[in-house]
C-alpha cells in the first residue's frame, strides 16, 4: 500500500530525516493559514496516490498566502488522473543547487534490500536506470545485518557532496534504512533528495509503499484514511477475494490465482476480452461463491461470466450451489459458461445441470465457448 | 529418482492442530507421505489422525530423529517463528504454505535457511510432490502421476491443471515443485533446474511462471549459460493483466516497468524454451519432444 | 562490571520483567519512610556486590518501619565481605510458592549466548549444576537471530508452572534477552524468580554482569558509583594497565597479559610468591613505566620488583628509561631485576647498568634470581 | 606448507592511516607481506608506505582482485563494521588485531563470518605469521623462523617468549596463530588444531593457553576423540592466578567456577600432551619430541 505523500513526511520526520517544514490541510482557509505561519515561499501539493501529480497540475510554487489560498482551492475536491484530492500539503519552498535521489527497495532477483543512490535526481529513476546507469549506485544489504556504516558511507559518497552535507547523507541512508526496515517497506524513497545552496539536505519528496501483508502491524494506516477503490473493488477486498477490474466483457472467476490469469489470458488468445479478474482462493464455500458471482451478474460491463473451477480443496458442489444460489437471487441476461473439474465433479454438474447452466469439462474448451457467447474483441 | 521429497522423507507438520494443519495431515497421509509428528505449542500430547503432536519441533526430533522436513500450516504472524524453529532443529527441507508472510520476514528467514543449508520451499506455496513416493503440500494427490518430467511453478490450481493435463496424456512427473507466489521465494526457477538437472529421473522440466519479479528471465539466461540440457516447456500466467495490479499472488504484480508476461516469453524463447500459448498446449509440446 | 542489585532492578522495571516494589535509600530515616510507604512487610538489602551478602548478614525480613531503619542502620556504613554498604534497598516482601531459576549469559564454549532455566531456583546455579544438572534446561540462541517465541515457550515450559504464570514467564524470557542484548551484559539473572501463591512472578533478586569493553555505551553506570577499588588498582586504572593484586613479596612488571601471567607463574613455580600482575601492555613508553615502577615502589607487600620484558613494538632503551626515572624520584631499599630482550636491547641494558639496576637475559634467571632476593615462600 | 597465510596472501589494511595501521605496515612491508591496499574511510586516494589507500574495502578489491585477506587496526567502535565490511567485499581471512570490541558484537561477527565460510582471527590478537612467507599481524617477526612447527596461542608478548626461544634451540615454525584474547575468538584452538593436522608441512604443535573458558578442555577433548597424530606441547599461563579476577585479557578470567589453570593441564596431560611449566621447557619438550 502506497502511503500518502504527507504520512511518508510525518514518518521521516520522525527518523530523522530532514523534511521541509510542512502542513497537510483539506480546506483552502487552511491552507492560507499554514502559508502564513510557515512564512516566503510556499508549494502547495496536491495529496494523491497517483503518479505524475506534478505534470498533472497537482504541484504548485505559491508566492504567498493569497496564493496558497487560490491553488489549494483549486486542486481541493478536483480529480488528479481520477483520484479526488481530499489534503493538499503546504510545505516551505526550498531553494535546490542540486537534486539527488535515494531509496531503499526489496531486490526480488536477490531477494534482499538494496540501497540506490544516485547524484542526479528529481528525474525518473526508471528513466535514469535506461540512459544512464553507471549513474545509479546500487548496495545490495544483506536483510539478517541490516544497513551498516559502510553501506552508508558508499552511498552517501557516491552522491558527490562535500562535507557537512557527506556526513548529513550518510546519516539519511541510515535513517532511511531504518524506515524502510520499521515499516516493512517495499520502497522508501526520497526523490529528490534537495541539496541546497548552503549544503545542507531536505527531502523534498516522501514516498512510501508498505508490504500489504504488514499492513496489520500498522493500524494507523490501514483505516483511518480513505484510499480510493470502485464499489466493485471495496465489495471484493471485504470478502478477501482477489479482484482487479479490466477492459473487456468476460468476467472471470476461478479459484487460485495463477488459474485466474491464465483462464483471463485463454480468453484473450482465443479471441475475447477479459472484464476483469476474480480469485476466490482455495476452499471456497458455497455462499463465498455466491457473494462473488453476485458481484459479476452486477457489474454494468460484464455480459459473459466465465467461472472456471479446479476443485482439489475446492468442493465442486459447493461451487454449484453458490452459482445457483446467486442466479436465484437476480434475473438477468447474462451467459454463465461453467467449466468444473475436480473433487465431487458429478455432484456439481447435476447441481447446475438442474437449474440450466452450462458445464464444460475442459478448459479450453470453456474459454471458446465464453469467447463466442461474448462476441469476441 | 526424485528431488526434494521421496520414500525416505519423514515429515513434522508444524501448525498440525489447525484447521488447515489436521485437514492436509489427513490428506497427505491417505496419499503415504511418512508423518511422524506434529507440532502445536500447548498441544503437546495429543494426536492428530493418529500422529502424535508435540509442544515443539526440537522434541519432536529428540523423539523421532529420522525426521528431516516440515511443513508449516501455522498462522502468518507465527510462521517466522515456526521456520526459525525448523531450521534450528535441524531440518533438511522446509515446506511453508502459510500465504501472507510479510516480505520483510521472509527475506530474513530465507537467507538464514541459506547460510544454515536449509532449503525452503514457498512460502505461500502448495508444497512438494513426488507421485507414488511423498506429498508434502496440499495438492490433490490424484491429479499427479508417477513419471519423468519435472515441474516447478509459482501457482497452486495452474499447476494442478497442467499436470492434470500431462497425467490424462500419460506424461507423469518426477517432482512437482510449487515454489509459491511471494516476491522472495526460498527455492527459485533456477534452484529447481539445477535440481532437476542433476536428477537422472527427470528428462524434461515444465515451468509455470507468472508476471512480476524477473525469476523467469533469470532462468532464462541460467539455460542459455549452462547450456541446460533437459528441454524445458513453460507457461507464463498474466499476459493480459495490467500494470500496477497484484494479481493474486503477492508476487504476482508488474512493477517499475519490470514483470510483464511479455519480457519474459521473449527471455524464454530466446532461450530456447518452447512457450505454450494455452495451459493445455503443455502436455502436447512434452509429448512432441519427448518423442524425439 | 558487576551492577548493583537496584540498578538491576530499575532495568528490569523498563523492561517490563515484574520487580517486587522497592526503594533505594542511603539512611535509616528513608529507610523508615520507604518501608512505610511500601507497607506491611519488607526486605532489607544491603547494597553490595560481594557475592553470599544474604549469609553475611546483608539480607533482612523487616516486619514494619521501626525495623527496616533499624537493620538499615545496622547494614549503612558497615562492611560486608570488605565491602562497605552505602545504599541498602527496601523491598516489598513477597510470598513465595516455589522458586524459579532463569539467566541468560554468554557461553563462551560455542560463542552464543544461552537461556539457562530451572524449576527449581533460590540455590546456586553452579551447585545445581553438579547435583542435578537434568534440572536445568539450556538453549542455545544463535547470537545473530537473537530470541525467538520458540525459546521463551520451551524455556518457560520447562518451568512448571501453569496459566497465567507460564505465559508470564515466556514474555520475562523475551523481556530478559532484551536487557542482556540491549545492555551487552554478560550475564542477566534472576535468582529467585518466585512463583507467588496466586500464581504470579516475581524476580525477587537481579543480577547483571556487563561487558567492561562496552561498558563505554553506558555512561550512567561508568561513573555515577562508586566502585570500591585499593589505591592501587585505582591508580592502575588511571593508566589503562592491567592491574591485580596477589598475596606474595615479588612485584610482577611485565608487557601483555599472557607474559605477565606467565611471569607470575614462573617466579611461582620457582619458589617465590608473586605480589601481584601488572601488565602495562605492548609499545608503552618511558614515562608510563615510570609510573607503573612507582606504584610497585610504594606497594608496601612490594620486596622486590621483577620487571620482564620481552620488547617487539616495545623498545628496551624506552622501558630502561622509565625504570630509571621512577628509582630516581624514590629512595628504596626495593631490590629490583629486570630481565631486557629484543628491540633495543643493548641500549636498555646500558642505560640500566650506568645506574646501577641488574638486568639479565633470560626469563628463567631472572625468575630465579627475583626469587632468591625475595627469599622464596 | 603453512596454514592460513603464504606467500599468496595479498592484504588490505583497514585502518591504514592510524598510528597503529601505519605503524605495522610499514613492519609487515618489511617483513615481506604483500600489502596491496589499505583502506580508511575518507583518505581514499592517499597512500601509506607507498600503499594506495581506499575509501572502502569493496574498492580496494575491485582494484585489487588478488586481495584475499584483511587486517583491521580500526578502533574498537568500529570494527564490528569493519569486519563486516571486509566478509562483504569477499575476502577469506580477516585478522582483527583490535583490541575491547564488545563482546555481544564478537559474538555476532564471528557467528556471520562462520555462516560465510569467512576465518576471523581474533579480535585482541598479534595475528598469523607465516615465517619467511607472509606476517599478518603485530608480531616482531625476527623471533620467528622457517620450520615445521605450528604454534596457536591466546597471547601475545608469550608466544614471542616462546618462538624466540624454539628459534634460537633451531626449531622453526610452520605457521603462529595467534587466535587472541577475548572470550569469544573467531578461531579456535580446536579450529588451529584441524588447519595444523591437515597441513604437511607441520609436524607438531605448541598450543599456548591460558586461564578462562574451557577451550583448552575441548582442545584435550578433540586430540583424544580425534586421535591426533602429530605431537602437541602446551603451556598454560594462569596457574597462579586468583578467581573472578580479569588477568590483562577480556577472555583471562576464572568465573562460575571454571577456567582455572590446573583443570586445564590435567585435561592436556590426560590426552598425552607434555606440559610444560616454565615457557623455557616448551622448546626443550619439543627438541626430545621430535628427535624421536
Amino acid at each position: 500500500m502506497k502511503l500518502f505523500e504527507y504520512e511518508a513526511r510525518n514518518i521521516f520526520n520522525q527518523y530523522g530525516i530532514p523534511v521541509p517544514k510542512f502542513s497537510v490541510v483539506s480546506s483552502p482557509e487552511e491552507a492560507y493559514k499554514a502559508a502564513e505561519e510557515i512564512g516566503g515561499r510556499v508549494v502547495v501539493k496536491a495529496q494523491v496516490l497517483v503518479a505524475g501529480r506534478g505534470k498533472a497540475g497537482g504541484v504548485k510554487l505559491a508566492e504567498n498566502p493569497e496564493e496558497a489560498y487560490r491553488y489549494a482551492k483549486q486542486m481541493l475536491g478536483s480529480e488528479i488522473k481520477g483520484e479526488k484530492v481530499r489534503k493538499v500539503v503546504i510545505s516551505k519552498a526550498v531553494d535546490i543547487a542540486r537534486e539527488l535521489y535515494l531509496s531503499i527497495i526489496i531486490d526480488r532477483s536477490i531477494g534482499a534490500p538494496v540501497i540506490l543512490a544516485s547524484p542526479e535526481g528529481g528525474v525518473d529513476i526508471e528513466e535514469l536506470a535506461r540512459t544512464k546507469p553507471e549513474r545509479i549506485l546500487k548496495i545490495v544489504v544483506d536483510p539478517i545485518l541490516g544497513v551498516r556504516d559502510y553501506h552508508a558511507r558508499r552511498a552517501a559518497s557516491f552522491l558527490e557532496l562535500s562535507e557537512p552535507a557527506l556526513k548529513k547523507a550518510q546519516e539519511i541512508v541510515v535513517n532511511l534504512y531504518r524506515v524502510f526496515e520499521n515499516y516493512n517497506c517495499e520502497l522508501a524513497e526520497i526523490n529528490p533528495l534537495a541539496l541546497t545552496p548552503d549544503n545542507s539536505l531536505e527531502a523534498v519528496d516522501a514516498k512510501i509503499i508498505l508490504d500489504d501483508n504488514a499492513l496489520f502491524k500498522y493500524p494507523e494506516f490501514s483505516s483511518e484514511f480513505v484510499r480510493d477503490l470502485s464499489y466493485y473493488e471495496a465489495e471484493a477486498k471485504k470478502m478477501n477475494f482477489s479482484y482487479v477490474e479490466l477492459d473487456g466483457n468476460i468476467g472471470i472467476l476461478c479459484n487460485g490465482a495463477g488459474l485466474t490469469m491464465a483462464t483471463m489470458d485463454s480468453v484473450y488468445v482465443l479471441g475475447g476480452k477479459p472484464a476483469n479478474f476474480l480469485d476466490i482462493g482455495g476452499g471456497a464455500r458455497a455462499d463465498l461463491v455466491e457473494k462473488a458471482v453476485t458481484l459479476l451478474l452486477q457489474h454494468p460491463k460484464t455480459e459473459v461470466i466465465f467461472i472456471n473451477i479446479l476443485g482439489g480443496i475446492t468442493r465442486c458442489d459447493e461451487v454449484a450451489n453458490g452459482i445457483v444460489a446467486a442466479l436465484k437471487k437476480t434475473t438477468t441476461s447474462k451467459k454463465i459458461v461453467v467449466r468444473l473439474k475436480g473433487t465431487n465433479e458429478e455432484e456439481g454438474r447435476r447441481i447446475l445441470e438442474e437449474n440450466n447452466v452450462f458445464v464444460l469439462e475442459e478448459m479450453d474448451e470453456a474459454a471458446r465457448k465464453a469467447v463466442e457467447l461474448g462476441g469476441g474483441r | 529418482m526424485t528431488v526434494l521429497v521421496n520414500s525416505n522423507t519423514r515429515v513434522v507438520v508444524q501448525g498440525i492442530t489447525g484447521r488447515e494443519g489436521s485437514f492436509h495431515t489427513r490428506a497427505m497421509l491417505s496419499y503415504g507421505t511418512k508423518i511422524l509428528a506434529g507440532v502445536t505449542p500447548g498441544k503437546g500430547g495429543s494426536t492428530v489422525e493418529g500422529v502424535p503432536v508435540y509442544d515443539s519441533v526440537i522434541e519432536a526430533v529428540r523423539k523421532h530423529p529420522e525426521l528431516n522436513t516440515s511443513i508449516i500450516f501455522v498462522p502468518s504472524r507465527f510462521a517466522s517463528d515456526a521456520v526459525y524453529e525448523a531450521i534450528d532443529a535441524g531440518l533438511d527441507l522446509v515446506v511453508v504454505i502459510t500465504e501472507g508472510i510479510p516480505v520483510h520476514e521472509t527475506m530474513k528467514f530465507v537467507r538464514y535457511a541459506k547460510l544454515n543449508g536449509v532449503t525452503i520451499i514457498g512460502p505461500n506455496c502448495p508444497g512438494v510432490i513426488s507421485p507414488g513416493e511423498s506429498k508434502v503440500g496440499i495438492m490433490p494427490g490424484h491429479v499427479f502421476s508417477r513419471g519423468r518430467v519435472g515441474i516447478v511453478s509459482r501457482s497452486g490450481t495452474l499447476t494442478y491443471e497442467i499436470a492434470y493435463a500431462m497425467t490424462k496424456a500419460g506424461i507423469g512427473q518426477s517432482t512437482s515443485i510449487g515454489i509459491g507466489g511471494d516476491p522472495v521465494p526460498g527455492t527459485s526457477f533456477i534452484d529447481a533446474l539445477e535440481m532437476f538437472r542433476e536428477d537422472d529421473g527427470t528428462d524434461a522440466v515444465v515451468l509455470i511462471g507468472e508476471i512480476g519479479g524477473d525469476m523467469e528471465e533469470r532462468a532464462a539466461r541460467y539455460i542459455v549459460e549452462q547450456e541446460y540440457k533437459k528441454p524445458v516447456v513453460a507457461y507464463i500466467a498474466g499476459r493480459t493483466a495490467p500494470p500496477g495490479k497484484r494479481m493474486g499472488h503477492a508476487g504476482a504484480i508488474i512493477s517499475m516497468g519490470v514483470g510483464d508476461a511479455a519480457s519474459k516469453i521473449k527471455s524464454l524463447k530466446e532461450a530456447g524454451v518452447e512457450v505454450a500459448e494455452l495451459p493445455s498446449q503443455v502436455a502436447e509440446i512434452l509429448k512432441k519432444l519427448l518423442k524425439k
